[in-house]
């Protein structure tokens, strides 16, 4: 029951929040619906008792990636853009083929749910701890990923500083 | 209990917001922020698989997710503020040229 | 009578801890800063608060009721809704972090066991409300205020970062409780297997709590008060709670990670079992004390009251002794350490507290291209390179079987060797990187 | 890009990154200015490319009052230009009206007189420490600082019951005979007080953020400083042997033995020397006057009514600050005809421009701090 409410609570604040992140008008606000989006997420990795994701999802994505967000939001953020027209043009196309895109997926979620074991409850004691068997993984079978995952980083950061370095 | 079509129909939910965001906006940053919520729903996606299934593969690539994420948001970011600095924008629709 | 006993610590410890944590915090938030004013004083040459209560006793609560019934001010052109809620999203994140901490081995609300990583990542979330908070109230220094309070955390918590996993490393866990454990069972606390991350840490717990000599968010001679500059009154007050719940809970990481958490000094050893006796003699001197002051003051009211407190105190060092007696130690096993471990744990946030006021009072404010030198070109290398001497010397301790007191001099020592490198590089690029004026 | 036509004030958060160029301004209300200098910063980031500082917030016309006043009537007003320190600005005042009358004070009023500005500069470098050290963010100096400049501010008042502004001279002597234990206290006073210098060098000199922040910050050169016509402590920490008690000695300075202090790079760091070694050194002044104060009159033979002969003088001292000058023009009558004040703080504060540029935004407080200014005096 507690389980339930949990998940009904944190899915209904990341579906609003995450409906305010692409209507609202203020960037800062976006932000902000962004970040409890985020965060309702990671209620819901919580709720599914991956603690570890949890904690990473608050670290790096809430705690990390979200600051760099408002950072630069706030270094460039212009007056203007609240009186601009928020949409494109073709924004009525866009968004009907973006719920195209929707509709299709959850046809196909509808209609796997009945061959597919999806309808049945989640075991429940399976990954507990997780942390060390996220762990474990992370760093036996999944090494060489890890390893790409990093120089990834590497790459992405040394890309970050060229582009954003005043005089080249 | 729930059963994991609902955590599939609430990613579902969030990936469509987030294409609609990506697709309609004109503002880059918001854009960027609509990538970042689908990324996020597809992680709800595999952590619920990962439990549905019972091992922690799921929870492996979510965490490769939020690495790229992390390193799509500081490009993306540091290409935004070379953008602005010599456009004087942050609207989509008028990035348009290849060279200036 | 045991199992009632088991029963109420699993359900009703939490909630009674949660509801102190909410409700009593801001009271000793209130006395941090008694404190710090008075150590202040002290260093000063001063006698701080004396007006309120006997020896300023009541200060907080004065200062409390002042800020409540302040006029809220929120400037014409503020961005209302975020400048409402911004004080409220830093003592939040600063409250919800201490939920994981161990205070002793009753006093927890949730042993999660992710549960240090759950507190910094918790504790980080606080920068929202000072970057949002900075944003909304539109005016310059809020928002330069708020732009170096964002670009300072996040520099700094790397280096935290890597100092907390150079302890994990050692400690091999992450849920609070185990890593205090584990501290006890390897007889000695982590300060002295790594105290170079010891150092990191303390260095950069002071710069992301924006104290001095990193105050720079608010430094007062530059930006007035930052981004707290058009906060007035009791959302003011908000911040400042802030502020202080997060010095408790970076004092509170390193005394679970490096002091030994709730642990005695020299817990192992029998032969320092007198000091199971300092906490109620701490506390009937404090007591004594008091009683001694009482006659001392000049109002009949605040004699009284010197009276009470030191009754109070003797009355604590009665509950604390408690356990000493062998029958009632037979009768609830779990008294001593629960009492005795809060204890030791409080007062080594205090000291650790005490620190950092030390430290606020004896150095000049760094400028913010210095502080962000030292950050990325000194504390960042040098915690990488410590986790990396950490690991070695686990290596070296564990696969080679050296003894510990060899592996972690000897790493140690190496750490310092980089430390005093990176140092003495760095002079050598200050001294080539002479600021010319412009002609 | 800063558009030209749009004020600042509405620019709001698009300039943090946007523009090349960015116009802070600092006061005048801000709390590390001193008062009420205001400062406008060009600024390309966080570096300051230019700036310009507005003046005259707390201009009273000093000048202009002096021309309905009579010459003694007028002395307590110089009292309130540099209110740090009062005793010095009194000392150059009637000194200059003294040379306009040809007349001269008693020896035992110029010891005396010697005693006070020396006390007075001490008391002015303690409160110039402990402001620089607070603006730099350092809390504790302020208050060892205070508590040492309280015990000359005691003299002071038992002296002539006035602790700020003194009025404690008088043209041709003293306003009050020296009390009894005038030399007593100062010597109470002197004789500890390097042990307290050494106290603050203790808390400073060596300390690293104080030396990152002040070593290399607002240098001038020694041709710049004299160019700049600094004065003063700014000049000194230039390299320049430049003090006014030695070059053109007045009241009783040729009496008494002492170093002129001088510093190499002329940054903050070697005027923040050179000011802790100017305090010993009037320490040691304090101390040998007291040994020797001459008995006699305190007042010599000016009249009631003062009425300076046609003419012009100029005669400056050395204040705290550095040259502090009167040119005061007598018509004959009883009131100034004109009298013109050089301030050493406005002077000084001139070369702020140049020290300034290619600092950060933090530097500014700490040059200002450096400068030692008092805007009481720089605006008049």
């Amino acid at each position: 029951m507690l389980d339930q409410i949990v998940f009904y609570f944190f899915a209904a604040l990341a579906a609003i929040s995450a409906v305010l992140v692409v209507t609202r008008r203020n960037i800062v606000q976006c932000a902000i619906f962004l970040i409890t989006a985020l965060l309702a997420t990671a209620g819901i990795f919580l709720q599914l008792h991956a603690e570890f994701l949890f904690i990473v999802q608050v670290i790096l994505y809430a705690g990390g990636i979200m600051v760099l967000f408002v950072f630069v939001i706030m270094l460039i953020n212009l007056d203007i853009s609240l009186h601009q027209a928020q949409y494109n043009r073709q924004w009525w196309l866009g968004l009907l083929l973006a719920l195209v895109v929707g509709a299709h997926l959850i046809l196909a979620v509808a209609v796997g749910r009945s061959v597919l074991p999806f309808g049945e409850p989640a075991p429940a004691t399976m990954l507990e701890p997780s942390t060390q068997i996220v762990g474990r993984t992370l760093f036996g079978e999944y090494m060489l990923p890890f390893e790409i995952a990093s120089i990834l980083l590497l790459v992405a950061m040394i890309g970050a500083v060229v582009m954003a370095k005043k005089k080249v | 209990m729930i059963p994991t079509s609902h955590y599939l129909f609430l990613s579902l939910g969030l990936f469509t917001i987030g294409i609609i965001g990506v697709v309609t906006r004109r503002n880059v940053i918001i854009i960027l922020m609509s990538i970042e919520l689908m990324l996020n729903a597809v992680n709800i996606n595999l952590v619920a698989f990962s439990r549905l299934v019972g091992s922690a593969e799921g929870h492996v690539f979510a965490i490769f997710i939020i690495t790229d994420a992390a390193a799509e948001a500081a490009v993306g970011l540091g290409i935004i503020i070379s953008f602005f600095r010599n456009r004087e924008t942050l609207l989509s629709d008028e990035m348009d040229l290849l060279k200036w | 009578m045991h199992a009632v006993i088991q029963y109420l610590i699993s359900i009703w410890v939490p909630l009674v801890c949660a509801l102190v944590i909410v409700g009593v915090l801001p009271l000793v938030t209130g006395y941090i800063v008694l404190m710090e004013r008075k150590v202040m004083a002290d260093m000063q040459a001063r006698l701080g608060p004396m007006r309120v209560g006997p020896h300023g006793l009541l200060q907080p609560i004065a200062d409390a009721v002042k800020l409540l019934i302040k006029e809220d001010i929120i400037p014409d052109e503020a961005d209302k809704a975020i400048f409402w809620i911004a004080p409220l999203i830093s003592v939040t994140a600063g409250m919800l972090a201490m939920s994981a901490l161990a205070i002793g081995p009753w006093f927890q609300i949730a042993d999660l066991n992710v549960g240090l990583l759950f507190i910094v990542g918790i504790s980080a979330l606080g920068i929202f409300g000072i970057v949002l908070g900075g944003w909304s109230s539109n005016s310059h220094y809020s928002l330069l205020g708020a732009l170096r309070s964002a670009a300072q955390l996040v520099s700094y918590e790397t280096a935290a970062g890597m100092a907390v996993v150079g302890a994990l490393l050692l400690a091999g866990t992450l849920s609070t409780r185990e890593i205090v454990t584990a501290q006890g069972d390897y007889g000695t606390w982590f300060i002295f297997a790594a105290p170079v991350g010891f150092f990191i840490y303390v260095v950069a717990s002071i710069a992301e709590t924006n104290r001095a000599p990193f105050d720079l968010p608010e430094a007062e001679s530059e930006l007035v008060a930052g981004y707290m500059t058009e906060y007035s009154g009791f959302r003011w007050a908000l911040y400042f709670l802030a502020e202080y719940t997060n010095m408790v809970v970076v004092a509170s990481i390193a005394t679970t990670l490096f002091l030994g958490g709730w642990l005695r000094p020299f817990a192992g050893t029998p032969a320092f079992n007198f000091l199971d006796y300092f906490p109620s003699a701490l506390m009937i001197f404090v007591g004594a004390y008091c009683l001694y002051r009482a006659p001392k003051q000049p109002v009949k009211v605040q004699q009284l009251f010197m009276m009470v407190l030191g009754l109070a105190f003797f009355g604590v060092a009665l509950i604390l002794a408690a356990p000493l007696i062998g029958r009632v130690n037979d009768m609830l096993p779990g008294l001593k350490p629960g009492l005795h471990g809060a204890f030791w744990f409080l007062l080594k946030v205090g000291s650790y507290i005490y620190l950092f006021m030390w430290l606020r009072f004896t150095f000049p404010r760094y400028r913010f291209d210095q502080l962000m030198r030292l950050g990325w070109q000194f504390l960042i290398p040098l915690s990488i390179v410590n986790v990396m001497g950490i690991g070695l010397a686990l290596v070296l301790h564990r696969q080679w079987g050296w003894s510990h007191w060899t592996a972690f001099p000897l790493t140690t020592a190496l750490t310092l060797l980089v430390a005093g490198w990176l140092g003495w590089a760095g002079e050598k690029k200050d001294k080539e990187h002479v600021f010319v004026g412009e002609s | 890009m800063a558009d030209e036509r749009i004020p600042f004030a509405t620019h709001a958060e698009s300039t943090v990154l946007g523009a090349d160029e960015i116009v802070l301004n600092m006061g005048p209300q801000h709390p590390s200015t001193h008062g009420v200098l205001r400062v406008k910063l060009r600024l390309d980031g966080e570096k300051v490319i230019g700036s310009e500082c507005v003046i005259g917030y707390l201009h009273r016309g000093v000048e202009k009052i002096a021309e309905h006043r009579s010459y003694q009537q007028f002395a307590p007003y110089v009292d309130r230009m540099d209110y740090v320190a009062a005793v010095s600005n009194g000392l150059g005042y009637c000194e200059a009206v003294e040379k306009l009358l040809g007349a001269e004070a008693p020896p035992r009023a110029r010891v005396i007189r010697v005693i006070l500005t020396e006390l007075q500069r001490i008391a002015s470098h303690l409160f110039w420490l402990g402001t620089h050290a607070l603006d730099i963010g350092a809390l504790t100096p302020l208050f060892y600082c205070l508590r040492e400049r309280e015990e000359i501010l005691k003299i002071f008042e038992k002296y002539c019951g006035a602790r700020l502004t003194t009025h404690a001279f008088r043209i041709g002597g003293l306003q009050y005979e020296a009390y009894d234990e005038l030399e007593k206290d100062v010597e109470r006073f002197c004789k500890p007080f390097d042990k307290r210098v050494d106290e603050y060098e203790s808390l400073l000199t060596e300390n690293r953020i104080w030396v990152g922040r002040t070593k290399g910050i607002g240098i001038l050169t020694a041709a710049e400083a004299i160019d700049y016509g600094a004065s003063g402590p700014v000049i000194r920490a230039s390299g320049v042997k430049w003090d006014i008690r030695k070059a053109m000695p007045y009241a009783a300075y040729d009496q008494y033995k002492f170093e002129i202090p001088t510093g190499k790079n002329g940054d903050t760091y070697d005027r923040y020397i050179v000011r802790l070694e100017e305090m010993r050194q009037s320490r040691l002044i304090c101390l040998q006057a007291i040994e020797n104060i001459p008995a006699g009159p305190i007042m010599g033979k000016v009249g009631k009514v003062l009425k300076p002969p046609p003419g012009e003088v100029y005669h400056a001292i050395e204040a705290p600050k550095g040259e502090l000058g009167y040119y005061i023009v007598s018509d004959g009558t009883t009131q100034p005809y004109r009298v013109r004040i050089r301030p050493p703080s406005l002077i000084n504060l001139e070369a702020f421009d140049k020290m300034i540029r290619g600092h950060l935004v933090a530097d500014v407080v700490a040059i200002i701090g450096t400068l030692d200014i008092v805007l009481g005096e720089v605006d008049r």
